[in-house]
């Protein structure tokens, strides 16, 4: 059952490399953020710790339902055009993830010894939806991308997190999740400022300080 | 439980800069509050180190050596930055850039800034020392970008995205650690002194590749190499005493994390080499970063920040080298990198904020203009370059003779290639700059007193570190290697 | 008693030092088929030289008045050191063959100064060729010292000549040194010292501002410098020098061999004298050149066991 | 490992003695000079920092010489660099001394790090940093590290010394710096840098190799000629004395190199004759350049200017300074009483007995070549300060300053005078001077002399090898008196008539200026024809024309062409800022490419992980 929640989890992460409006960016994280709430529910119920109960119940409030919402309110606010400037075209961007996937099982097989088939995947997943963050970050030109594309990889290490079995310690997801949400309401007020005073919000022009 | 005053100190003063309004009364609080954590954080070092006691709290907080001498750079750094910004804020106020409220979030930032960097040091779990660390790049940003200028917004936009991408891939790395101590069957926490004593029983192969992933993550805040780009821009853009913090200090706790992270690995692989060839590896490829970009550097405070990622790169060096007298010399270099950096950035701020511009070329005779600055600046340059009668120099021989003990002949000429030649292009900015003929018409200015005293105060004791340490050398070793045991 | 004899020597060679340039100023004559002046001009001319009024420059400083005297101190200080007729004189504790060198330059050095005290044109021109023509010079004459050095491990001035046949290594010395002669002495290749025409004057530049006793003294210890060089060269080619105790007859013959020898040179120098036109300056490079390649000739046959 | 700072001492034996007199004699007369020198040169804070800055830097200079531990050693020999440069930098409102002391700062720099290297390789083979052990464990370094250290030693002391190749910075510094101190540089720092190659290469590591003396001869010949080259062609009178210490160096190393190359050939009494030599004429160079830097510094003072050109006439109104420049001009060209004389002659002695006790002829020769370069450095040093003293002192006073110039206070005459008088005392005495140099000789070398002789009695010289030869300087001077003053005495005797004052000689029509006397460019003009091939000399002469037929004004300039700065340091100063700022692409200021680093970073490290 977990295995076909990853796959989904690896498939959004696609779509959001094919995104080329901000909406749909929005939109296919806010999904990949309710698999992985659904993903950790069924963690929660295989092991029955209730404190895996709250962090998915604090993963659904924030990552489902808070965040995306600040994200959308901005992209309003904004109005600045949908597209995301893309610097690679999408069929590039979508080959690319595959060949994410490919370095990650590599790279997976490396690190998890034999006896734990199941962890392989879920470290490919997580290595995965790591790269796809970063990509979207370093290929899209709009700095809302990048914010996006920083919750994004958030998402691949938190997958991670939960399918060990133990898990992190308790007070430690709740001290990230807290820095994930501050991170993102920092970012909002930059990228207000940077909209106010270079009136776009296109992280390519930002490039006066050289050398 | 005494040791949780460092943590009360930048609270309270964080409430106080909040409700008062008198900036001037702001100011001398701070100062003195930061003077406080200098006795404190003087109190815990003697007791961790020379009565082996390592304090701890609610199983969250552990201090050992390394951390106290942290908290020792920290406390010293925040004091001079706080005795400077004293002067500094007052001038910006009196010149009608800063407006009342405006400076007392500044102070209320560099609270934050310096308790975030208190607990980075003073956490025992790693989980926490990640979110720490997150937490100074969140807080840092706004006081890049505190004068609403273009190019300090984009210098604190760069310096958010590009640390928290590094921090992501360190907290990839954490969580590794962790699945590699689960493996081992050790318990679920991800404290660091339960990760010590489970280290000889994690997989080797796991631990390797955690650590490349701390390495670039952590190496990210601390400016190692390749994934320095954000520094030079966060340093040049910041205000001058968030500068001399952010370099003093701040890349010095990445260096920490790294320290720590770097123990596991020793105990864990049973050998220093895997450490020692990646640390020395970074070492090297920082020194020729540093030393293309400080020759032909135009920006007076973008030098000193490349400057910065040379002397990290020193450090680096001397953490690959190990061994008793590398480790002396790589403390040694922390502590008076920290206050020499900050003396010049301090220096830096006087300048530009005189003549108004960043670019050496355009910047004439400050030794005619500004005669104390000049010739803090010029003592502070032959310091940060390495002249004996401060301690760099000894710092820098001593990781020399390490690295000439252990017969890695090639890295040491390296090294002393690269420092003759950061030394001769850094002489070559600042003698242009400093000497010559003050442009016509600029009044001879006084420094604030704050600011002489902290100009004083650290090149006492980058002297006073570097001539004791001929005496107190044999004790100081043994010191170095408990404080440094797994390196 | 070998005191007075040398002071003796010392006083009748600084007497027959006119003699040897009247002597080639005569031979030049005769085979330029010319009547020419008398055989004891320059004693005229000494004599007339030293009763006339003198004339100094007003800016010219002390060094002017006092170049004279250390001109021909360190001439007759060199004439001392060199052996002529009797042997092993007390003046050889003082120096040796290249301390006598230094002596040279000592002069040369004040005469350039008092060339350039003037003020004038021709001063500062004759000076500044002297010493690029001397700075030229000293590593032939080093050379050529050396060579004769390796005879019998000495550089005293007595011990350079090697009695009997006299082999390859010697003679190449001595021809280094006979050039570095005429340069010296402002013969012909080199300097001319009969005109007073701007380009060609070196000696006589330096000596223009000069008049009455102070050139008197000048033109005197330029004639004893030559008879330096002479006997020294004389000396090498066959070397002779008697012993105070070998009694009268044989200081008698030994002196006038030493005459005879020193005809013979001023022979030589008047011959290549009329047979060499004078070159150009920047030549003497090449032309010491030449000396120097002598010099290592000489080096080279003396250690072989030519 | 714990050993490196357990034993921290100084040690006095008589080569550090011999110094510390070196730097004694030198300084006292500097800082009697200074008294009157700084009076009204600068304001009085400054003048107070100026005397501060020159006590520390008599003090690290005495500290290098004396230093028993080679990280003392190191911390002292750059203490003195630091403060040497702050001195060069003293008048920093002028762009020159920027630029020099930039120079200066980094060329020691980089030699100290040469150094550093050399002492690590030491210590690392020795185990301590005190030198007497690492003297006593210094034959067990294996062969080829020995030649390295000789290597890295060589080059680091030999910036500092002036060594041809790595000269540049002398000229610049030493002209830059107030008089006193470039004649307490000139003087005694140099030196500093004979003392380290004595005392490491001789002393501690030991000499047993014949091609160590080989390098350090060759480099010291060639500095000569270079060093005379270069002082010929310079109008700036301090630059000329700058260079001119090169050349000095060079003859000091001649001794030195000397002495290792009769060690390598177990030749033990003509290697201490050569030390002797070579210290002799360290101490003799320490004094006459002092003395020539402090007259420079007067002529400065009421001249206001260093260019040769603009002076003239100044024995007029300066005489004192005239006379003791004219004694420091006639020591140092090697003229018979004076004490330049006596350590060029024994310099060309050693040379002269090396050959003798040769073995293979082109040794011989080798002996005689280089006997040759050092009369030729000798000559052109003659020329040069004929040049030097005629130019600025003689004839008509070339600018309004020359003419309105004055004679300096009496301090600094009295500064001046005490070197004179030790320029004059150090020829005559020699003989007595050549005993304790010769103890100190042998107990570097660690060879008995007590067989030994060097001479006859105190005050005539005679080496042993060589039969019947000796020199006194006494005599020559007596015997030079003597007939000097017969021709005075001559000369008043004779009814002296009243020498007439009237104006030079003008070819009768137009009467004498300062244009028409020779100028340093005039004087220097036969040898920059002669060494073209090494000057590379310009010139460009323009008739400035009124009209097609009226020429109004003709112009005339020349220079040469500095060939090591021009064809070795700024080709690799080039290279390295074209690297530089080839590196600059990596920062353009496009946050995209940033993560791709940090991505970049992280898959290198993955895929070599194996290496590390």
């Amino acid at each position: 059952m977990e295995t076909v929640i990853i796959l989904a989890i690896i498939i959004v992460a696609y779509l959001m490399m094919a995104a080329k409006r901000i909406a749909s960016l929005v939109s296919a994280f806010r999904l990949q953020s309710f698999l992985l709430f659904v993903y950790t529910l069924i963690e929660a119920i295989k092991q029955r710790n209730t404190e895996l109960y709250i962090v998915a119940l604090l993963l659904f409030v924030l990552k489902v339902v808070l965040i995306p919402s600040i994200l959308a309110k901005i992209v309003r606010k904004i109005k600045v055009n949908e597209n995301l400037g893309l610097f690679v075209n999408v069929q590039l961007s979508l080959i690319i993830g595959l060949g994410f996937t490919y370095c990650s099982w590599i790279f997976s097989r490396m690190v998890v010894p034999q006896q734990e088939p199941f962890m392989a995947i879920a470290l490919t997943a997580s290595f995965t939806v790591t790269l796809a963050g970063m990509f979207i970050m370093i290929f899209r030109m709009k700095a809302l991308s990048q914010t996006v594309g920083l919750l994004v990889m958030e998402n691949g290490i938190f997958l991670l997190g939960a399918s060990i079995a133990g898990g992190m310690p308790f007070f430690v997801e709740i001290a990230i999740f807290m820095d994930v949400l501050i991170s993102v309401i920092i970012l909002n007020v930059f990228v207000h400022r940077i909209n106010k005073l270079f009136t776009h919000i296109d992280a390519g022009k930002l490039n006066q300080l050289k050398g | 439980m005494r040791f949780l005053v460092i943590f009360i100190i930048p609270v309270i003063l964080g409430l106080i800069s909040l409700c008062v309004r008198r900036i001037k009364f702001l100011g001398l609080a701070h100062a003195c509050g930061y003077l406080l954590l200098i006795i404190a954080s003087a109190a815990i070092f003697f007791k961790t180190v020379f009565l082996h006691q390592g304090l701890g709290a609610f199983n969250f907080f552990f201090l050992d050596g390394l951390s106290a001498f942290f908290l020792a750079v920290i406390a010293m750094v925040g004091f001079s930055a706080s005795l400077y910004s004293i002067g500094y804020i007052q001038a910006d106020i009196d010149k009608g850039i800063l407006s009342l409220r405006k400076s007392q979030l500044y102070y209320l930032l560099f609270d934050l800034f310096l308790l975030s960097m208190i607990m980075v040091v003073s956490v025992n779990n790693l989980g926490m020392l990640w979110v720490c660390i997150e937490m100074t790049t969140l807080v840092s940003a706004f006081l890049v970008g505190f004068y609403q200028t273009k190019e300090s917004l984009e210098a604190a936009w760069k310096y958010i995205i590009v640390c928290s991408v590094g921090i992501i891939l360190a907290l990839l790395g954490t969580i590794l650690f962790s699945y590699a101590l689960s493996l081992a069957g050790g318990p679920k926490s991800l404290n660091w002194t339960e990760m010590i004593a489970y280290s000889q029983k994690l997989d080797k192969n796991i631990l390797k590749i955690a650590f490349i992933f701390i390495l670039v993550g952590y190496g990210t805040k601390a400016g190692l190499a390749p994934m320095h780009t954000w520094l030079p821009d966060a340093h040049s853009q910041a205000i001058s005493p968030i500068s001399a913090l952010l370099s003093g200090v701040l890349l010095k706790t990445a260096v920490y994390a790294i320290i720590r992270f770097g123990m596991i690995v020793n105990q864990g692989l049973g050998s220093t080499s895997y450490f020692s060839h990646l640390l020395t590896v970074f070492g090297l490829v920082c020194l020729v970063i540093a030393a293309g970009f400080i020759i032909i550097q135009k920006d007076l405070k973008r030098l000193l920040a490349y400057s910065s990622i040379e002397h990290i790169g020193i450090i680096c060096l001397g953490l690959g080298i190990g061994g008793g007298i590398a480790c002396l010399g790589v403390l040694v270099h922390i502590f008076n990198h920290a206050a020499a950096k900050s003396l010049m950035f301090f220096g830096a701020g006087n300048i530009v904020k005189k003549y108004g511009q960043h670019n050496m070329r355009m910047i004439r005779g400050v030794v005619g203009s500004m005669p104390f600055t000049g010739i803090m600046f010029l003592l502070g340059t032959f310091a940060l370059t390495g002249f004996p009668p401060f301690a760099l120099f000894f710092s820098e021989l001593l990781v020399i003779v390490a690295g000439f003990l252990k017969g890695a002949y090639i890295v040491t000429g390296l090294l002393l290639f690269f420092l003759a030649l950061i030394f001769s292009a850094m002489i070559y900015h600042f003698n242009r700059m400093l000497f010559g003929h003050a442009p016509k018409g600029m009044p001879r200015t006084k420094e604030p007193l704050g600011a002489k005293a902290a100009f004083v105060i650290l090149l006492a004791v980058i002297s006073i570190s570097g001539l004791s340490l001929a005496w107190i050398y044999k004790p100081a070793v043994l010191i170095a290697q408990q404080i440094l045991k797994g390196i | 008693m070998r005191i007075f004899f040398i002071c003796l020597q010392l006083v009748l060679a600084v007497l027959l030092a006119p003699l040897v340039s009247g002597m080639i100023a005569r031979i030049k004559n005769n085979l330029r088929m010319r009547r020419g002046s008398p055989l004891l001009q320059p004693y005229y001319n000494l004599a007339k030289l030293f009763f006339k009024g003198e004339v100094v420059s007003r800016t010219a400083s002390w060094i002017f008045r006092i170049t004279p005297f250390i001109l021909f101190a360190s001439s007759a200080a060199a004439l001392v050191l060199v052996p002529m007729v009797i042997s092993a004189s007390p003046a050889y504790y003082a120096g040796d063959i290249l301390a006598i060198i230094f002596i040279l330059a000592l002069g040369r050095f004040f005469l350039s100064l008092a060339g350039l005290d003037a003020g004038s044109a021709f001063g500062g021109m004759g000076s500044s060729r002297e010493m690029f023509i001397s700075g030229i010079a000293e590593p032939a004459a080093c050379i050529a010292v050396f060579s004769l050095m390796l005879n019998n491990a000495s550089t005293s001035p007595e011990l350079l000549g090697v009695t009997g046949y006299p082999h390859l290594g010697t003679i190449c010395a001595v021809l280094c040194l006979f050039m570095i002669t005429l340069a010296e002495t402002s013969r012909l290749p080199v300097d001319n010292q009969e005109t007073h025409l701007e380009l060609t004057m070196i000696h006589e530049a330096m000596v223009l501002e000069y008049s009455g006793r102070s050139l008197a003294f000048i033109e005197m210890s330029s004639y004893i410098k030559q008879l330096f060089w002479f006997s020294l060269l004389s000396y090498l080619i066959f070397p002779v020098t008697v012993d105070i105790s070998a009694g009268f007859a044989h200081i008698g013959s030994a002196a006038v061999l030493f005459l005879v020898k020193l005809i013979i040179f001023s022979g030589i120098v008047a011959i290549v004298e009329v047979s060499v036109a004078k070159m150009r300056l920047f030549r003497v490079v090449d032309y010491f050149g030449f000396a120097i390649i002598l010099g290592i000739v000489a080096t080279v046959a003396n250690f072989i066991g030519l | 490992m714990n050993k490196i700072i357990n034993n921290i001492h100084f040690l006095f034996d008589p080569l550090s003695l011999f110094f510390l007199a070196v730097i004694a004699v030198v300084s006292l007369p500097a800082l009697i000079y200074a008294a009157g020198y700084l009076k009204n040169q600068f304001s009085r804070p400054r003048a107070r920092y100026l005397n501060i800055l020159t006590v520390l830097f008599i003090v690290s200079m005495s500290g290098v010489v004396t230093a028993g531990h080679l990280l003392v050693f190191l911390v002292a020999w750059e203490l003195m660099s630091l403060i040497s440069f702050f001195l060069v930098a003293f008048e920093y409102e002028h762009e020159q001394s920027i630029k020099a002391s930039t120079i200066y700062i980094v060329m020691t720099h980089i030699g100290t790090a040469f150094i550093i290297a050399g002492f690590m390789l030491l210590y690392k083979y020795c185990g301590s940093f005190d030198m007497g052990t690492i003297r006593a464990s210094a034959p067990a370094i294996p062969g080829n590290i020995r030649d390295l250290i000789f290597l890295f030693l060589l080059i680091g002391f030999g910036t500092k010394a002036g060594i041809v190749p790595l000269h540049l910075w002398l000229p610049y510094a030493h002209p830059q710096a107030p008089s006193h101190i470039s004649s307490l540089m000139s003087g005694v720092m140099i030196k500093t840098a004979v003392y380290g190659i004595i005392r490491f290469v001789i002393y501690i590591i030991g000499v047993d190799t014949a091609w160590w003396a080989g390098i350090i001869l060759v480099f010291a010949a060639v500095s000569c000629l270079v060093g005379v080259i270069y002082a010929l062609m310079v109008q700036d009178i301090k630059k000329l004395l700058a260079y001119s210490s090169i050349e000095n160096m060079g003859i000091i190393l001649l001794g030195i190199g000397l002495a290792m190359l009769f060690m390598a050939l177990k030749q033990p009494y003509l290697a201490v004759f050569s030390l002797v030599a070579g210290l002799f004429h360290l101490i003799n160079h320490a004094v006459f350049k002092g003395l020539l830097f402090l007259c420079a510094g007067s002529v400065y003072k009421s001249v206001k200017t260093r260019d040769m050109e603009k002076m003239g006439g100044l024995i007029k109104v300066m005489p004192w300074t005239a006379a003791f420049f004219l004694l420091g001009a006639m020591a140092i060209s090697g003229l018979p009483p004076l004490n330049g004389f006596v350590s060029e002659w024994m310099a060309l002695q050693a040379f002269f007995m090396g050959a003798i006790k040769a073995d293979s002829g082109m040794l011989k020769l080798l002996f005689g070549l280089g006997a040759a370069v050092l009369a030729f450095t000798g000559g052109l040093a003659a020329a040069c300060f004929v040049k030097a003293f005629g130019i600025s002192f003689l004839a008509l006073p070339r600018s309004r300053q020359a003419q309105e110039a004055k004679e300096v206070c009496l301090s600094m005459r009295l500064g001046m005078g005490i070197l004179a008088v030790l320029t004059v005392s150090l020829g005559i005495f020699a003989a007595f001077i050549v005993k304790p140099l010769a103890k100190i000789a042998g107990h570097v070398c660690s060879i008995d002399i007590s067989d030994m002789s060097f001479s006859v009695n105190n005050f005539i010289l005679s080496p042993q090898p060589m039969k019947g030869v000796y020199l006194s300087p006494a005599l020559l001077g007596l015997v030079l008196l003597l007939f000097g003053s017969g021709a005075a005495v001559s000369y008043f005797i004779f009814g002296r008539s009243k020498a007439r004052v009237y104006k030079t000689w003008d070819c009768g029509y137009y009467n004498m200026t300062s244009r028409n006397e020779y100028s340093a460019t005039g004087f220097s003009k036969p040898f920059q024809v002669a060494f073209s091939f090494f000057l590379f000399p310009y010139r460009r002469t323009q008739k400035i024309r009124e009209s097609a037929y009226h020429v109004k004004s003709f112009s005339y300039e020349t220079h040469t062409i500095p060939v090591f700065k021009r064809y070795l340091y700024e080709p690799l100063l080039g290279l390295i800022v074209k690297t530089a700022g080839f590196m600059r692409r990596i920062q353009p200021g496009s946050i995209h490419l940033y993560i791709g680093y940090i991505m970049l970073a992280v898959f290198l490290l993955i895929i070599f992980m194996r290496k590390f």
